[in-house]
């Protein structure tokens, strides 16, 4: 972004029409990479949405009673079941792990490697703690609540195959991006942005820009949890 | 110039082959002619731009063909012809879709007279229930087709008791009285269509479809099935014979109703068993209606 | 970096004395272009025969595989074509076309020319040749995962031929895969074959959205210095608009894949309602065999619009360069390819009128359908009005492009037909159908494609096609081409249903004998021209013509690489500086008839430009 | 706005992330409450739309810097959602005629 001053460039619509007509670049100031991540999650936001709206179609038009959710993902605390414990803990450790990458972003910016790092690795943790908290709600409506993708207890058998289908296809997005976490927190600890070192496969410079883009991934995982949370969980 | 020649020979037999075609559609034994009209229509707008847009076409290439030196006129923009070239385009879509919105809103809403049909697709062949004396389909329920029940109905609707089972791929119609087809199928996806009756519509497993028509011409034609449906697809014929009152009275005597059916195999102890199941089920009627409700 | 800042003293000269405003507002020099932004591309280079033509990260090799592979595929489909023709024209005279292989062919047909022959060969071959060329890049921005693009498309091509050689052959659903029918038995190939077909469509998504996403970002963030979007070319434009509407339609066709692939192999329910087989309930309930439907023409309408797009784009530039003229209406093309693309996202159920969705779906999509007629006949009058006053080069270029206007204008008009609702009622699920899109998604695109190839070949390889071959190459496609489907409309007024293996004695329909015969013929014809083209493509790589740079006298980036063929990094030392957009043809004062982008204002001081 | 325009080319302050932090867990406290309460009816679905919505939004335009970002990228990547809402709208209307449909005919009858 050599000669580029994007202060002096206009704002808002008055810049947004300078940039559209401009020559080069239509993002001013936004890495290839950085533009290539946007654009890939405006694709799996497509993805996701057609998940939701074909599950909100298939519920809508059942005529077998839903499973009431808010007693299916109950757990016993203490002899009492209460609705959507696991849900909420898993919630909250997706969100906390999504402020520990904003954080790791902002060192990133800063190129504070320790930091940086540090904040990586601690949200590399909380993923793999998801991971492991939805694989335990998995094995519980498996083993013990018999829950199938063809079939449950409790009412129309596409209750089962959505669940798994879209928790399961949003579980393998946090476990990418929990290898890719691992990944970079070591590249970042090893000062691979500081020096610029190529890459393995892509031979391409590192730098601390990567750490934004991999931020970008992880919040869109977290922004699609909150969209499963209220149609899944809440409806 | 020989480019130009050839191209201008494909559009006049374009012309040639549309005015002198031996191939043109069968004749309408229905009242959609509304459809022919709005078809009739769309050729005269859609085949009018194509004869202009190509000879405009032809022209440009006997008249502006290559000559060495010459300049083409620079002209980037012209607003004015763009704009009315637009309004142009607009006005003819509006005056193609407008009345084919019309149709449709006919097409939509059966007229209260209408017979009840339901036409019942299966891989492949079709049969057919009509309601009897009340005018009334009974409801039914694939889940619950079984040899004694062949049609799903459910025993515990009133309505159902004099429905009529047409268990061949003949159907008869009433000349000039409107029919509501209900469209159902046990299997996969079909579409009864007679082209005489221009009127067509899936049949999709797990819901209820419908269209309506109003024959208007005594005599049998062949229903096709169009939607594909498997390997035989292509030999899933019917019949539908349009006739009057009298022999069409006669040939409705003929045919067994769901109590003269039951009767029949009222021994069967098995049947109890599923009856009973459907009970639950009706039974459990208005509690899912008031839950769709809520949600 | 600092190359580039000295490719033009005045340049240099402004930005010391500019250097404040980053936007560059240097009124008073009529050359200036604003200082490069981004640093040079890093290139990987290939060193060995794997690296630079197997595992290449060049985006004109990639372009070049996509397109050979797709070619590939391409001629697979054509065969299956002649053998459905065999079977149409004459029922019964081939014992080994039953019912299920027609069916089959039918379906692999379909599902080849739309998706891996069309969309790879537009977006995958000419997009990746002609966007890093096309805008002034190195390469496209991302050459690793544009090279993973490829060898993902070539797995999902392996895929979908294995299918034919697994036990009940590949699957015979039609190329829309309408559960229920496709996954049960029934079909032909509702067990391996239709799994192996949505694991292949998916593995082409995957792929596929790996290419997007450079291709995208190319021409966004990737752009020469002084090429603006409102400069670029419009083959760029549909290619970019085509890849875009890919990029958030083909979601749709992977998530239908992926449920159908459950409600296969778990036995779950997406698409599959209580369904009564020999009288026995399967273990399916409650689903929604539309929703599929659904699904899939929200990615299938946007589908078509991937196909023609880019045919748009590149159409206008090859008419543009062939008649010497500028493009009339640039900006409104733009418009048209940017609204026709936006607009493809809200018409997708007028494929579903007669399918027992709401019915009053009918109302929304008939109006959204027929507005975006609009736009597409304003770029059909944009293209004979550029034709108009210029002085046109009848050559193989320009008669594909001819020919692509009469097929296009009708099936485009048969297509208001189809979107009208009314009109579609008795028309769906015909014939009148099948001559509808074959005419205006088949052979219009396909006649673009053939002039791109006319036309980029002598970039590609640096030798002219043969122009004799050529031609009669042409004719007999065109010519036996709407011989084809012009009739066939008429078979759908006759009431003929698509997707019939033998049409019987039904008494409309014998009526139909005779023309079947005749399409079947036609379409041999059809066929084995395409045989002429291959032939020519072989002879002139080594025999043709030598072309030269620019032998087309085009304005536009690609024609002006240093080398022709262009190498690795295309522009050699300095990145070329455009000052016009790409249709300077036929300047009033210019010297000679035609301007190309990278000329300087100051080089043409009498040439009367237009501002663009 | 003035303010954010001045972080741009360095970084934000700390504070923003926690706050934003905060308000998400609160938000998803709440949103989790419309359960707990057991709301029904518009009520429940206004409220959990609310919360989603305002959650999503909060993510997007802080942690994701949307809010930061020059509005060509902005509007780059916010109107194609006008495709998915028109999509769910329709999609809402075709469940409720399928339901409609299948109620009517296999629990109801006497069509």
């Amino acid at each position: 972004m050599s000669d580029l001053n994007l202060d002096k460039l206009p704002g808002g619509f008055k810049g947004m029409s300078e940039d559209i007509g401009s020559d080069q670049t239509t993002f001013k100031g936004v890495n290839w990479g950085k533009a290539m991540m946007w654009i890939f999650l405006l694709s799996d936001t497509f993805v996701f949405s057609c998940f939701l709206v074909a599950y909100m179609k298939v519920r809508a038009s059942v005529v077998e009673p839903w499973p009431y959710p808010s007693e299916v993902f109950a757990l016993e605390m203490m002899g009492v079941p209460v609705p959507l414990l696991l849900i909420a803990i898993m919630t909250f450790v997706l969100i906390t792990s999504s402020g520990t990458m904003a954080l790791a972003v902002k060192y990133g910016y800063e190129k504070n490697r320790k930091m940086c790092g540090w904040f990586v690795l601690l949200t590399a943790i909380g993923g793999l703690t998801f991971v492991g908290m939805q694989a335990f709600e998995w094995s519980k409506l498996i083993f013990h609540d018999g829950v199938r993708p063809w079939g449950n207890p409790f009412g129309a058998e596409q209750f089962g195959a959505f669940f798994f289908m879209i928790t399961g296809f949003h579980g393998t997005h946090v476990s990418i991006g929990v290898i890719f976490l691992f990944i970079f927190a070591r590249k970042v600890f090893r000062g691979d942005f500081d020096t610029g070192r190529r890459g393995y496969f892509t031979t391409m410079k590192s730098d601390y820009v990567a750490i934004e883009i991999l931020g970008l991934y992880w919040h869109f995982v977290d922004l699609v949890w909150v969209f499963i949370f209220a149609f899944f969980y809440l409806w | 110039m020989f480019t130009g020649l050839i191209f201008l020979a494909v559009i006049i037999g374009s012309i040639v082959f549309h005015v002198w075609t031996p191939w043109w559609w069968t004749d309408i034994a229905s009242n959609w002619s509304a459809m022919d009209n709005t078809i009739i229509l769309s050729f005269w707008i859609g085949g009018g731009v194509f004869i202009l847009v190509c000879l405009f076409m032809v022209y440009c290439i006997f008249r502006y063909q290559y000559k060495e030196g010459r300049r083409s006129e620079y002209k980037p923009e012209d607003k004015k012809l763009e704009k009315g070239l637009t309004w142009l385009t607009t006005i003819g879509v509006v005056a193609l879709l407008a009345p084919g919105l019309v149709v449709w809103n006919n097409y939509i809403r059966v007229p209260d007279n209408a017979i009840q049909v339901e036409v019942m697709a299966w891989q492949w062949g079709w049969k057919y229930r009509l309601p009897g004396q009340d005018g009334k389909l009974g409801a039914s329920n694939n889940r619950i087709i079984s040899d004694d029940n062949p049609y799903g109905l459910n025993i515990d609707d009133p309505n159902g008791k004099d429905d009529v089972f047409v268990e061949s791929n003949e159907l008869h119609l009433l000349k000039d009285r409107p029919v509501k087809i209900l469209l159902r199928s046990i299997d996969v996806l079909h579409n009864f269509y007679v082209p005489q009756f221009r009127s067509k519509m899936d049949a999709v497993p797990g819901t209820i479809t419908y269209y309506w028509f109003e024959p208007n011409k005594n005599g049998e034609y062949e229903v096709l099935c169009a939607e594909y449906c498997g390997v035989a697809h292509y030999a899933m014929r019917g019949k539908v014979v349009v006739e009057d009152e009298v022999s069409y009275n006669k040939w409705l005597s003929e045919q067994e109703t769901f109590s003269s059916f039951t009767a029949k195999n009222r021994n069967n102890k098995l049947n109890k068993k599923k009856f009973a199941k459907i009970n639950n089920l009706s039974s459990d009627k208005n509690s899912i209606l008031k839950e769709q409700d809520v949600r | 970096m600092s190359d580039e800042l000295n490719i033009n003293k005045k340049t240099k000269y402004k930005i010391k004395t500019k250097s404040s405003t980053a936007s560059g507002r240097g009124e008073t020099d009529i050359d200036y272009v604003r200082p490069a932004e981004l640093p040079e591309q890093d290139l990987y280079h290939g060193h060995s025969f794997i690296t630079k033509w197997i595992f290449c990260q060049d985006a004109k090799v990639i372009g070049v595989q996509y397109t050979l592979t797709a070619v590939f595929t391409g001629v697979v489909g054509l065969i299956l074509s002649w053998m459905m023709r065999m079977q149409l024209g004459y029922p019964d005279l081939f014992p080994f076309l039953t019912a299920e292989t027609y069916y089959q062919m039918v379906t692999m047909h379909g599902m080849i020319m739309v998706v891996y022959l069309l969309t790879a060969l537009f977006l995958g071959g000419f997009g990746n040749y002609l966007i890093p060329l096309m805008v002034g890049a190195r390469d496209m921005v991302f050459p690793y995962v544009n090279m993973i693009s490829f060898w993902m498309f070539f797995v999902a091509v392996v895929v979908l031929m294995a299918s034919f050689f697994v036990p009940g052959g590949p699957t015979g659903s039609g190329w829309t895969l309408y559960p229920p029918q496709a996954i049960l038995e029934g079909t032909p190939g509702s067990g391996y074959g239709i799994l192996l077909m949505l694991i292949s469509l998916s593995l082409f998504v995957i792929g596929f959205t790996m290419g997007g996403l450079n291709y995208v970002i190319t021409i966004l963030q990737a752009r020469t210095r002084g090429m603006s979007l409102m400069r670029m070319p419009l083959t760029i434009w549909g290619i970019f608009t085509a890849t875009v509407l890919a990029l958030l339609a083909f979601p749709a066709l992977l998530v239908s894949s992926i449920m159908m692939t459950l409600d296969k192999v778990l036995e779950t329910s997406f698409f599959m309602p209580t369904i009564i087989k020999a009288g026995e309930a399967l273990s399916y309930d409650g689903g929604s065999p539309i929703l599929f439907q659904h699904l899939f023409w929200f990615f299938g309408h946007p589908e078509v619009y991937i196909v023609a797009l880019p045919a748009f784009g590149i159409v206008s530039d090859l008419i543009s360069v062939h008649s010497r003229k500028n493009i009339f209406g640039y900006r409104m093309m733009v418009w048209a390819i940017v609204g026709i693309g936006a607009l493809s996202f809200f018409v997708w159920a007028h494929h579903m009128y007669v399918s027992g969705m709401s019915p009053w779906f009918g109302f929304f999509f008939a109006t959204t359908t027929l507005i975006i007629a609009v736009p597409t006949a304003l770029k059909v009058y944009n293209w004979i009005l550029t034709l108009w006053r210029g002085n046109i080069r009848i050559n193989t270029v320009m008669l594909f492009c001819l020919g692509f206007i009469v097929t296009f204008v009708n099936g485009g008009i048969t297509g208001i037909f189809l979107g009208n609702v009314a009109v579609d009622v008795p028309l769906s699920d015909t014939y009148f159908v099948i001559a509808h899109f074959h005419m205006v998604m088949g052979i219009a695109p396909l006649m673009v494609i053939f002039g791109a190839i006319y036309h980029w070949f002598p970039l590609v390889t640096g030798r002219f096609l043969d122009e004799k071959l050529g031609k009669l190459h042409f004719w007999i496609t065109f010519l036996g081409a709407y011989s084809i489907y012009f009739p066939m409309h008429y078979l759908g007024f006759i009431g003929v249903p698509r997707r019939y293996f033998e049409m019987y004695d039904s008494p409309y329909m014998t009526s139909a004998v005779g023309m079947n015969e005749f399409i079947s013929l036609a379409a041999f014809i059809v066929g084995a021209a395409q045989f002429i083209f291959f032939y020519n493509l072989v002879k002139s790589l080594r025999l043709g013509k030598p072309a030269g740079k620019n032998p087309w006298k085009a304005n536009s980036l690609e024609w002006l690489t240093p080398d022709v063929p262009p190498t690795h990094g295309n522009w050699g030392e300095k990145l070329p500086v455009v000052h016009r957009w790409a249709y300077d043809y036929g300047v009033p004062g210019a010297k000679e008839d035609y301007i190309p982008q990278t000329t300087a204002p100051s080089e043409v001081k009498d040439a009367e430009v237009e501002k663009t | 706005m003035a303010e954010a325009k001045k972080e741009q080319t360095s970084t934000h302050k700390i504070g923003i992330y926690l706050w934003i932090w905060g308000l998400l867990f609160v938000l998803s406290f709440f949103s989790y409450m419309v359960d707990w309460y057991n709301f029904q009816g518009l009520l429940r679905w206004s409220l959990i739309l609310f919360f989603m919505f305002l959650k999503a939004g909060l993510i997007m335009a802080f942690f994701m810097h949307l809010f930061w970002e020059r509005y060509a990228l902005v509007n780059v990547l916010l109107w194609p959602m006008t495709a998915i809402a028109c999509f769910v709208g329709l999609m809402v209307a075709e469940g409720k005629y399928t339901v409609f449909s299948r109620l009517f005919y296999f629990f109801v009858g006497g069509a």
